[in-house]
């Protein structure tokens, strides 16, 4: 650490700052060990662990049904998408088709959970870089999802409303209104971001050109999601592998050749016009019927099987690997395959050679959430 | 109206010297009293004003800001303060003690000081310097010694990293700030404040030196550590900054001080740019106060907009924009009095 | 070079939000959040509903419910004493309300739920009085409608014999072992005979379990004279 | 990209390991492979460079009662052909050659699943624990683990 770097005029030094795990800007309980060369980033170690619940554990002493709220504390920004990637692994496991109207309801409240997360991503990528208004008016406008989330499901956040088969509780009707009018004035929010944020010279000399991940790279760490688009790779699950009823819908996967912060910013402003399009669509489809197909009250797995589930998280690819046992209520071992744990890898490598204040930078824009990350 | 308060000072000097006071005793009486009405209006100042951005900061936000305290939450500053004093004073152990206990002091010291200077209204100076400009410039600069002191002393990387941005900065704003202000001195041919003031009575210097203006606003907030370039206390990246290992009273003279600075700066601006005391309907000491808040408003309005910029376009941005635009401003300036003086010679 | 005018652009935003008189807030403790109907607030427990089943205690992931089951002597009947939620684990899943058969769990609004102690935030619903009362009321209405079925099908049969318990004797006219063997002391006796005198359907149902089950009818008997002395105690407290 | 064809693939690999080595293991849910430790990386590689499964997308061991089992999840991205390889090792000695030189992207399943089952990963440059604690004793995912220990070594930690 202490390499000595003598130049012609003073010898200096290497220093470590630690970020965290107590840091505004670390998104929860990351530790960075970073390593100074004055304001540049010579390395940086992320040790996680702080939010680690052993989230697996749990899985193999609760039911199928019992895990489901566990699932919604793995990314608690994003509302719905992990208990839809755990429902339906298991649905796969046991070989249970949902109904109908739960496909169309999960699809809405997903493609809300993505808008919200990525709400909140672009909020708090402007909070991280100073600009405290624009995060206000970020968090504005995801309040009306969360209102929208506790109509439907009683929970602002921590939403468990799936269940395997179907869902909880059937949409409330005051809830299409809203969702209608969120819809109809999202383009005006997003003028308003684009007027606030994206505009913003300093804000765009802050993440052009910073923390640059190449196509390569990006694929051979495993990077998914609108980080691996953003670096010009185009991947996205709900197109390419599609799960529930995606395929049904018309929606365009943005990309961006730039691998900078400020391709990912873009692809995830994007990427909330494209969810609003989904919803728009399955609103318009919703069938009638039943919200929850017919299952037995303990679940159990029929045969000795693994099952791999993914699907296309707000932060990328979200699996689950259930195996089950025959007989059993509970799975054998359960394992998340979490986006933000593998793709926090790249932090350091993209951080290498950077200003130190890129660092914060590069966190909010790479959008891990620490819950998910260490489980 | 316009001049109570010089009616005031010679009423208690000639009361004074008929007590049988000489008048050097009775000038340095007044000078005391003086002193203590600059400390009431800083104190006074900074409790408004941190009052005035929470509130706009919750207005700009969509939010009511301190609404609890009071009428309007008026109040809210002060049960601050009060908090504030009554905190553990905290001093870690590592740190480098009387650095630690006496940056603070020194910061709220000099940010009084640069009051002394500032024309309230014509003749409402507490001393008014021939110098009175440069006397200004240097002492506000000292502050950063002061960061550096509170950086150095606290003994935490942290802190270090924010001083010595601080420090960087200032060197780096310090030389536009001052060349941008050349122009000025070049047109009123004065270092005294009174004379810059007194020479805007027709036309204000905001016309005739626009790029100035620019130039020595943005230097000025850079200067102050406000708005997008509040580098030394980054609470995003560097936690705290500076002031990480403060707490209670010496904290809040960091903040007194900074509050200070920035009125003391608008005050400035104003005097230089927006005509000072000069203005129609309200008496001239009313027209100082008011200026300087409108301009405090746009300082809080920039911060609350803006994110952060990094520290190296910081550094660029002076060096490659702001040095050259004010080195052009100079010599448009030289251009443009010789120019003046040659169509009054027609 | 367009620098400069996206800044403007959005300070005009802010700007114009500066004076907008919208504002995002609640002033909270005067001004009551608006809650959605489905709102998850406290989870709530009916007694009267309770069938004691357990199933709610099994779906819940996190152990936050248990029931305290006496089982009544001799017979297999569960009898409810308490009901504890420990709101500490909660995870307002809403798994324990779906897995209830007798809508017996439900959610009201109330969020305001911070105590001082980890124990107190435990909610405990003790076993109301009218329980024992409202229990035998329904277990008398079902007693009533087998013998009601009963009745209609010896009647089809067309047998010869009556129905017995119209023309029993009461239970003052049980002889004095009997009587000390139900309520022990001569004090209970009379407090016994006072709350039989006020119920009949109770008492006819004692008088029933008497001939059939004595320990059941001793174990009733007890309660009902607890009851009773703590009803007094409470009402000589008001 | 090569045209996924399951059989090919399989009889191709089939040839160069030979069938002591490489058993196909195929279910209602999935195509896999079920090898043997050693040449796990060679198949990994063979799978990468020549039918184009440029995506690991899941590394995770499962503990059975005698044996671990540690599976790969490999994706033709974009796109969605996946097959899954697997490789059972012994639970006394858990030895598994890495592939973080292949894919990068293990390094850090790779300490996760060293972290929580306790399998080593001969070859893995930084092989730490990367949840845990440093200091922390035994390998919590494992059937074995025994949890009541631990929480006695919470309860005495918080006591202090």
């Amino acid at each position: 650490m202490s390499a000595e770097k003598a130049t012609h005029q003073l010898p200096t030094d290497h220093y470590i700052v630690n970020v965290g795990p107590q840091h505004p800007s670390t998104h929860g309980g990351a530790h960075l060990q970073t390593v100074l060369d004055g304001e540049i980033i010579v390395d940086t170690v992320v040790k996680l662990g702080y939010v680690h619940r052993s989230v697996e554990k749990i899985a193999e002493s609760k039911t199928f049904t019992q895990f489901i709220p566990y699932t919604a504390r793995l990314d608690y920004l994003s509302g719905c998408l992990p208990p839809l990637a755990y429902t339906q692994a298991v649905e796969k496991l046991l070989d249970i088709f949902p109904t109908e109207r739960a496909e169309y309801i999960r699809i809405i409240m997903a493609e809300f959970s993505r808008i919200s997360s990525h709400l909140l991503c672009i909020g708090s990528l402007a909070l991280d870089l100073g600009a405290t208004t624009a995060c206000i008016y970020c968090v504005r406008d995801r309040e009306q999802i969360m209102d929208m989330f506790e109509m439907v499901g009683g929970q602002r956040l921590l939403l468990s409303f799936l269940r395997v088969g179907g869902v909880s509780h059937d949409l409330p009707e005051n809830f299409y209104p809203a969702a209608r009018r969120f819809i109809k004035e999202l383009p005006k929010m997003i003028d308003e971001y684009h007027a606030v944020i994206t505009g913003n010279e300093i804000l765009q000399r802050r993440l052009k050109g910073v923390g640059r991940l190449s196509t390569e790279d990006a694929l051979a760490y495993g990077v998914t999601g609108p980080n691996l688009r953003a670096s010009g790779f185009d991947y996205d699950i709900r197109r390419d592998d599609p799960y529930g009823i995606y395929d049904r819908f018309k929606f365009e996967v943005p990309i961006d050749s730039g691998g900078d912060a400020w391709a990912r910013y873009l692809v995830r402003v994007e990427e909330l016009v494209q969810s609003a399009r989904i919803i728009e669509q399955a609103l318009d489809s919703l069938p009638e019927g039943d919200i929850c197909a017919k299952t037995p009250r303990l679940l159990k797995a029929p045969e000795n099987q693994d099952v791999y589930h993914h699907i296309e998280s707000s932060k990328g690819e979200l699996g689950f690997y259930i195996v089950g046992a025959a007989g059993k209520d509970k799975p054998h071992r359960l394992h998340v395959r979490a986006p933000s744990f593998i793709n926090l890898q790249v932090l350091p490598m993209i951080c290498r050679g950077a200003k130190f204040q890129d660092l914060i930078t590069n966190i909010a824009t790479l959008d891990p959430v620490l819950g998910e990350a260490d489980r | 109206m316009d001049l109570w308060f010089t009616n005031i000072a010679n009423y208690i000097v000639q009361l004074l010297m008929s007590w049988g006071f000489p008048y050097f005793w009775a000038d340095l009486i007044l000078l005391l009293i003086q002193w203590m009405c600059v400390l009431a209006i800083v104190v006074l100042d900074v409790i408004i004003l941190i009052w005035l951005e929470r509130k706009a900061a919750g207005f700009i936000q969509m939010r009511l800001g301190p609404n609890r305290l009071g009428p309007f939450g008026i109040f809210q500053t002060i049960a601050d303060a009060i908090k504030l004093m009554t905190k553990e004073d905290i001093i870690p152990n590592k740190v480098d003690k009387w650095i630690f206990l006496t940056a603070p002091l020194f910061m709220i010291f000099i940010s009084v000081m640069l009051y002394l200077v500032l024309p309230i209204g014509e003749g409402l100076a507490v001393v008014d310097l021939d110098v009175g400009l440069l006397y200004f410039l240097s002492l506000s600069s000292l502050t950063t010694i002061c960061v550096l002191m509170a950086g150095w002393g606290s003994n935490n990387k942290w802190s270090l990293m924010g001083a010595m941005r601080a420090v960087a900065q200032m060197i780096t704003y310090e030389v536009p700030l001052i060349l941008s202000l050349l122009g000025i001195v070049m047109i009123t041919g004065s270092l005294r404040l009174s004379d810059i003031v007194a020479a805007q009575s027709h036309v204000w210097l905001i016309i005739m030196q626009p790029l100035a203006l620019i130039c020595y606003f943005i230097a000025a907030t850079a200067e102050l550590n406000r708005g997008p370039f509040d580098m030394p206390e980054a609470e995003q990246e560097l936690t705290a900054g500076a002031y990480t290992e403060y707490t209670g009273m010496r904290w809040a003279l960091f903040f007194l001080a900074e509050y200070t600075n920035l009125v003391a700066v608008s005050a400035l601006f104003v005097c230089l740019f927006l005509g000072g005391w000069h203005g129609p309907f309200l008496p001239q000491w009313l027209w100082i106060p008011v200026k300087t808040y409108v301009v405090i408003c746009v300082f809080f309005w920039i911060k609350w907009t803006f994110p952060r910029i990094r520290m190296d376009h910081l550094m660029s941005f002076s060096w490659k924009v702001l040095i050259p635009l004010s080195l052009l401003n100079i010599v448009l300036t030289g251009f443009g009095i010789e120019i003046f003086a040659w169509v009054r010679g027609l | 070079m367009a620098y400069g005018l996206g800044l403007l652009k959005g300070m005009w935003v802010t700007l114009k939000h500066t004076f907008e008189k919208k504002y995002l807030v609640v002033q909270y403790p005067e001004q009551r959040p608006v809650l959605q109907e489905r709102f998850r607030g406290t989870l709530c427990f009916r007694f009267e509903n309770c069938i004691a089943c357990n199933l709610c205690v099994n779906s819940c992931p996190n152990k936050v419910l248990s029931l305290d089951v006496a089982k009544a002597e001799g017979g297999n009947k569960r009898k409810l004493m308490a009901y504890v939620i420990d709101m500490q684990y909660c995870m307002y899943c809403n798994l324990c309300v779906e897995s209830c058969n007798s809508s017996a769990l439900y959610w009201n609004k109330e969020f305001e739920k911070s105590t001082f102690d980890k124990e107190s935030i435990k909610i405990i619903y003790e076993r109301p009085r009218y329980m024992d009362e409202l229990e035998a009321q329904r277990e008398a209405e079902k007693e009533r409608i087998r013998q009601e079925k009963a009745q209609a099908v010896s009647a089809k049969k067309d047998t010869v014999g009556e129905s017995e318990i119209s023309a029993g004797p009461s239970v003052a006219e049980q002889p004095k072992e009997i009587l000390a063997e139900l309520a022990g002391s001569e004090e209970n006796i009379a407090i016994l005979l006072q709350v039989l005198a006020k119920n009949t359907v109770t008492h006819d149902k004692l008088l029933q379990m008497i001939d059939s089950d004595m320990e059941k009818a001793k174990k009733v008997a007890l309660a009902l004279v607890r009851k009773a002395l703590k009803d007094r105690h409470e009402g000589g407290k008001e | 990209m090569s045209a996924f064809n399951w059989e090919n693939i399989f009889t191709d690999l089939l040839n160069q390991f030979g069938e002591e080595k490489l058993q196909r293991q195929d279910s209602r849910l999935s195509q896999g492979i079920m090898a043997e430790a050693a040449i796990v990386p060679e198949v990994l590689c063979i799978l990468r460079d020549q039918y184009a499964f440029n995506h690991l997308a899941n590394l995770t061991v499962t503990d059975f009662e005698d044996e671990f089992e540690v599976i790969y999840h490999l994706y033709q991205i974009p796109g969605s052909q996946n097959i899954v390889l697997k490789s059972r090792i012994k639970r006394v000695s858990p030895n598994m050659p890495s592939v973080t030189e292949l894919f990068p992207t293990a390094d850090w399943q790779e300490r996760e699943a060293f972290d929580l089952m306790g399998v080593t990963f001969t070859g893995h440059p930084n092989l730490i624990r990367v949840l845990l604690p440093d200091d922390f004793e035994g390998h919590p995912l494992r059937k074995d683990f025994n949890r009541r220990e631990w929480q006695e070594v919470i309860s005495g930690l918080k006591g202090d």
